[in-house]
């Protein structure tokens, strides 16, 4: 069966507060960064899935992001597989 | 949802068309849509107690040393050497329901800044919590997120957790109970109430922005019923910031050392408008409010949802204006954002504004809008966006709700697992496999696997932890401690309330007394179903009934409390609920009190009657799945007696170990004495009227068990006698195997494994 | 005159009291620094303690290493003096490369608060120059993050030069070579996750730690003296 | 001054362990994940920067990560602006 990467994004819902995207926005300037602004801080997961086809893969690794790689209630994901 | 919008405004907000009309009277006017907003809020279930509150004042709370009672941000008590202590308890039961980390974590959050508005240093944290099955993959997800949750906020935010409980029952399986108990302490001349006084003082809004997170959260999560997947009445999800709220301590206690706040009150339930108008409301005075001065975390923001807001981690200080650039200057130091968003009049109503303050001058700025807001507009004519009575926020309507005990509840009792039990289990039968079936519910197992995820050590005060009956801090420089310990049992309350009651609040004791502490204070967090359903509000009111009995009989005064309607798994109510928090004082510490132990060679004494009473423990409910029955008896007299004898028998160290009987019965006692020590006993369990089986599984109150040096045992038989308390030498601690003749005889090993290998088996595949 | 020993705090700092309370038990002086300022106030020994340094939001210590302070911290440990990073303080320290490595999440990936025992493996530390090389200690750990890691090259060159100082002997977090603490190679710089001052009591069930500590007041005391 | 939108990856450089990445694998089994491999967890970074050009953008962002959003002793990075 093919293999396929799947890299998966996961990000706060809009509205969902960001303390260590927060806490980062306010230790840039002191670091002489003042013009940074709307610091977001996510996380990544790539991963290794055999599949049949790309859909299937893409489907199967949305349904580990509903079940486990992300929290849907406060997170949004994105997936590409390639 | 379709049908929802066509709702008239008031209902959307969870009020009765009869709340609408109070609120038009109490105007002579429609109300606008804020003022709408605020009073959905300020008179919900959870800020208005309106079902409730006609029972609370049952509860005994008076007693000498009592500095702050019911109704403040925490209870407060007075401990000597120039130090009080404050607690409190409070549920996050819905929130964790629908996402249990953050629901778990800012509930730890928002406890913690109960206790500090009061001036107090928050030093100990204990959490009950109660879940379904840890078979069903829904309830070990809630389990390691209400977990994680706690330790990922308490440790970072540096305040240990150094006990609690975790129960496990099928009435819990849509909604898990998250109670938090928290506990603080301060030099006595310290202590503040969040009063508004004086007109012309600036209110402060310090710590996070203000988003849209729970917005009507407190109304209508905690307010309505609510099931599982419930999306119409899911609000945003609030996201904790420990680091956050471990600089608004630091800061708020700066404050009030350096007296630049007449006072502090957190922003909880509510948000604004709630810490706005109660400072005011308590005060007798008045508090103006202007939206355009609250820094908002996100564009577009309305009044609304800037008033209500429940975002975490911000507090509300009361400052004289000439103290307002020092207190901004503490703020920048520790990093918190500060704006003036009130000032106190004498007008004695509530009002609220938006760009009136930059018109008129009133001391600070308007912060930065969110990108993408225009800065508000200078007004000083148009008129308030809310005005309104400020106490009538406070004092909601007041139900006296229709009362009435279940058509189950005589069937119920009348099933007592007694009769099967004996004839399954006759003399002689071998129970070896039914302790080992205990040792492994959940309930009873090993906890480790929660409380190492818990920093139980930080500020050196900890000198019992979790594993033993109460928790002990010391208290540095003077000779005390204190000890605590929160329990609640169900099933009892399921059975019969008004005892289940009772022995929550004797169980809870009984632990503090095997440290050697006086009980002085008692908080409670009383969870239960739906308040409209009668046999709910029977059961409330008869578990009240129970507890405030055991209070008054046990001297222990009530300083707080909490009530969490609407508690159901699907349409099933959940078992009525209600944890009681015993806070004790020890007076003279010494060395470490002995633990729940046993040592070899030493005598193992039982102190206190055991009788044959099944119903409603686990053995019979969780083992054999007989859930009905009476409870055991609550005995307040033989209660006070037998707490009193081993509180003195630990304080002269006449005993090397103690534990009491509570869940499992004394077989279960014993072997986690037993495992404890690392050593097995040897004993023979004869009680009159008790068959073997009712002897090692029944649940009786008020029973202790002992390990006394042989030299010691004629000596504290004596007391015992002296006392009027039964006490009976067992048998001894030695050998390797947990021996009961004519009852069980396993190996300390195999007991060992099964007791702390249950949890961790179960959750190795979560 | 007891040797002065600085303890930094940091906004999200939470074992400050408790190093301070255990070092002046055992007749050292803390003081507490500041991040903000830039300076040591001239201490003699100084102490980065546990906690969550900025909530260890991004990285643990990965903003604290910013603070004014930690440069004089740095100028202080390059000429020698005795400086001890403990947990979230070592994080720290790693990240302000004063010691090599970094710290990971713990294996089993929960928090662990619990008493492990450590082996002492060098005992020319200003941590350990009173404690016997072998001994085994009982001390409190209590992160999510205490699993070290380093490239082959630095690890080699750690034990080359005896410059691991406690090892766990029965590792809990999945550490690189069992290690639970490491120095630089002057041995004045010390890191460790486990907390010496929650085994400074009996009432507290353990004092393993106050060998430690006393180490610690030890060799401030003498640079103390050297300077004068 | 126009703004840059910077995305940024962090990853385990390859040989450091990924304990995170260990976990999620070992718990995909148990879900009815058999086909999932080589699970890596790393962090997002999205901030707003102000340069006079996507190059001197590219430039600073890259020093914050050596400096601050990464740490070279145990992560790689990739940054991509937009
Ligand atoms: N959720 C928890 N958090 C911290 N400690 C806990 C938790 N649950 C149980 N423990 C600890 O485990 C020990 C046993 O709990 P429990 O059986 O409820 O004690 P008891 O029967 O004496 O009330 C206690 O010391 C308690 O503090
Ligand atoms: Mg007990």
């Amino acid at each position: 069966m093919p293999v396929f990467n799947a890299h998966v994004e996961v990000t706060h819902l809009p509205g969902i507060a960001d303390p260590a995207g927060a806490t980062v926005e306010r230790a840039l300037p002191a670091l002489g960064y003042t013009n940074v602004a709307q610091v977001h801080i996510g996380k990544t997961i790539n991963l290794v899935v055999d599949a049949p086809d790309a859909d299937s893969a893409r489907a199967q690794v949305n349904e580990m992001c509903e079940r486990l790689l992300a929290n849907p209630v406060i997170e949004a994901y994105e997936i590409v597989i390639s | 949802m379709a049908e929802a919008i066509d709702e008239p405004l008031h209902r959307r907000l969870g009020m009765t068309d009869a709340e609408l009309a109070a609120v038009i009277d109490e105007l002579g006017r429609e109300p606008t849509h804020l003022e709408l907003a605020m009073y959905s809020v300020m008179w919900s279930e959870h800020c208005s107690y309106k079902s409730s509150r006609a029972f609370l004042s049952r509860f005994p709370t008076e007693a000498p040393w009592v500095l702050v009672g019911p109704g403040e941000g925490a209870g407060v008590v007075d401990i000597g050497d120039g130090l009080a202590v404050a607690v409190r308890i409070e549920s996050h039961n819905h929130p964790s329901a629908v996402e249990p980390y953050q629901g778990a974590a800012t509930g730890v959050g928002g406890i913690i800044r109960d206790i500090f508005s009061m001036g107090a240093r928050p030093i100990a944290l204990m959490d009950p919590l109660r879940f379904g099955s840890l078979d069903d993959a829904r309830t070990r997800y809630l389990f390691e997120g209400v977990v994680s949750g706690i330790s990922g906020y308490g440790n970072s935010v540096g305040v240990p957790t150094v006990g609690g409980e975790v129960v496990f029952d099928d009435t819990y399986r849509g909604n898990p109970l998250v109670n938090v108990f928290c506990l603080g302490i301060l030099p006595t001349e310290r202590l503040v109430l969040a009063r508004a006084d004086g007109p012309g003082n600036l209110a402060v809004l310090l710590g996070s922005a203000t988003g849209r997170d729970g917005i009507g959260g407190a109304s209508v999560l905690a307010s309505a019923s609510f099931e599982e997947g419930d999306e119409a009445k899911r609000p945003s999800v609030q996201v904790g910031d420990p680091f956050e709220e471990k600089r608004l301590i630091e800061a708020c206690l700066e404050l009030l050392d350096a007296k630049l706040a007449v006072g502090v009150q957190d922003l909880g339930a509510a948000g604004l408008s709630c810490a706005a108008s109660e400072t005011a409301a308590k005060a007798g005075a008045g508090m103006d409010v202007d939206v355009a001065r609250v820094a908002k975390r996100e564009p577009g923001m309305n009044a609304v949802e800037t008033l209500t807001s429940e975002s975490q981690e911000r507090m509300l200080a009361i400052i004289e204006p000439a103290n307002l650039d020092a207190v901004l200057a503490l703020a920048r130091r520790w990093e918190i954002r500060a704006t003036v968003v009130g000032r106190v009049t004498d007008t004695a109503r509530f009002r609220v504004y938006d760009g009136l303050f930059d018109a008129v001058g009133v001391p600070g700025e308007n912060p930065q809008p969110p990108i993408g807001d225009e800065r508000t507009a200078l007004n000083s004519d148009t008129p308030p966006i809310a005005d309104v009575p400020v106490e009538s926020l406070g004092d909601g309507p007041l139900y006296h709700r229709p009362v009435a005990r279940p058509a189950s509840q005589d069937a119920l009792q009348a099933a007592d697992p007694g009769p099967q039990l004996r004839d399954k289990f006759p003399a002689g039968a071998d129970l070896s496999g039914e302790l080992l079936a205990l040792l492994t519910t959940p309930t009873i197992a090993d906890k480790t696997w929660v409380s190492r995820q818990y920093d139980h050590q930080l500020f050196l005060n900890t000198v019992a932890g979790p594993g033993a009956d109460a928790a002990v801090l010391r208290v540095k420089d003077t000779t005390k401690a204190l000890a605590m310990s929160t329990d609640g049992k169900a099933r009892f309350c399921h059975l019969e309330p008004r005892t289940g009651g009772r022995l929550a609040v004797l169980e809870a004791a009984r632990n503090v007394a095997c440290s050697g502490a006086r009980p002085i204070a008692l908080v409670n967090c009383l969870n239960f179903g739906n308040p409209e359903h009668p046999e709910v509000m029977w059961q409330f009111s008869e578990v009240v009934e129970g507890m405030s009995e055991a209070c008054e009989a046990l001297g222990i005064p009530v300083i707080g409390g909490n009530v969490s309607f609407y508690n159901a798994s699907g349409a099933d109510d959940i078992h009525p609920t209600p944890v009681a928090g015993v806070l004790g004082l020890i007076d003279e510490l010494g060395d470490r009190p002995p633990a729940a132990t046993l040592r070899a060679g030493d005598d193992i004494v039982v102190l206190g009657a055991i009788r044959p009473e099944l119903g409603g423990s686990e053995w019979a409910a969780v083992v054999h799945g007989l859930d009905g029955g009476m409870p055991p008896e609550a005995d307040l007299d033989r209660a006070r007696t037998v707490h009193e004898l081993v509180a003195s028998l630990v304080r002269e160290r006449s005993v090397t170990g103690v534990h009491d009987v509570s869940d499992g019965g004394l077989a279960v006692a014993l072997a986690e004495m037993a495992m404890h020590g690392e050593v097995g006993i040897k004993v023979e369990l004869n009680f009159d009227g008790c068959t073997p089986a009712e002897a090692c599984f029944a649940e009786a109150a008020s029973v202790v068990v002992c390990s006394v040096d042989p030299k010691d045992t004629a000596a504290v038989c004596g007391e015992a006698a002296a006392a009027g308390v039964p006490a009976r030498v067992v048998g001894v601690a030695g050998g390797d195997r947990l021996i009961a003749k004519g009852a069980f005889d396993v190996a300390l090993t195999d007991a060992t494994r099964a007791w702390r290998d249950a949890i961790p088996s179960l959750m190795s595949g979560a | 005159m007891s040797a002065r020993i600085g303890v930094v705090v940091f906004p999200g700092t939470n074992c400050e009291l408790d190093v301070e309370y255990a070092l002046n038990q055992l007749g050292g002086a803390a003081e507490r620094l500041w991040h903000g300022d830039d300076t040591t106030k001239g201490v003699d020994a100084i102490v980065v303690p546990g906690g969550f340094a900025h909530g260890d939001y991004l990285r643990t210590g990965a903003i604290a290493r910013f603070s004014p302070v930690m440069h004089a911290v740095g100028e202080h440990a390059r000429a020698g003096g005795p400086v001890v990073g403990i947990c979230n303080g070592f994080q720290v320290l790693c990240e302000a490369h004063l010691l090599p490595g970094a710290l990971q999440k713990n294996a089993g990936l929960k928090f662990l608060c619990e008493t492990v025992a450590l082996r002492v493996e060098t005992t020319s530390t200003a941590l350990t120059n009173l404690a016997k090389p072998g001994d085994v200690l009982r001390i409190p750990i209590n992160h999510f993050e205490g699993n070290y890691v380093c490239d082959e090259r630095t690890l080699a060159e750690l034990r080359a030069e005896e410059r691991i100082v406690v090892r766990y002997t029965d590792n809990p977090n999945g550490s690189l070579d069992d290690i639970a603490g490491i120095c630089n190679a002057g041995g004045n710089v010390v890191g460790l996750m486990p907390h010496p001052e929650r085994a400074s009591d009996p009432l507290l069930g353990s004092s393993d730690g106050i060998v430690l500590l006393t180490s610690l007041i030890a060799a401030a005391t003498q640079r103390a003296t050297i300077l004068v």
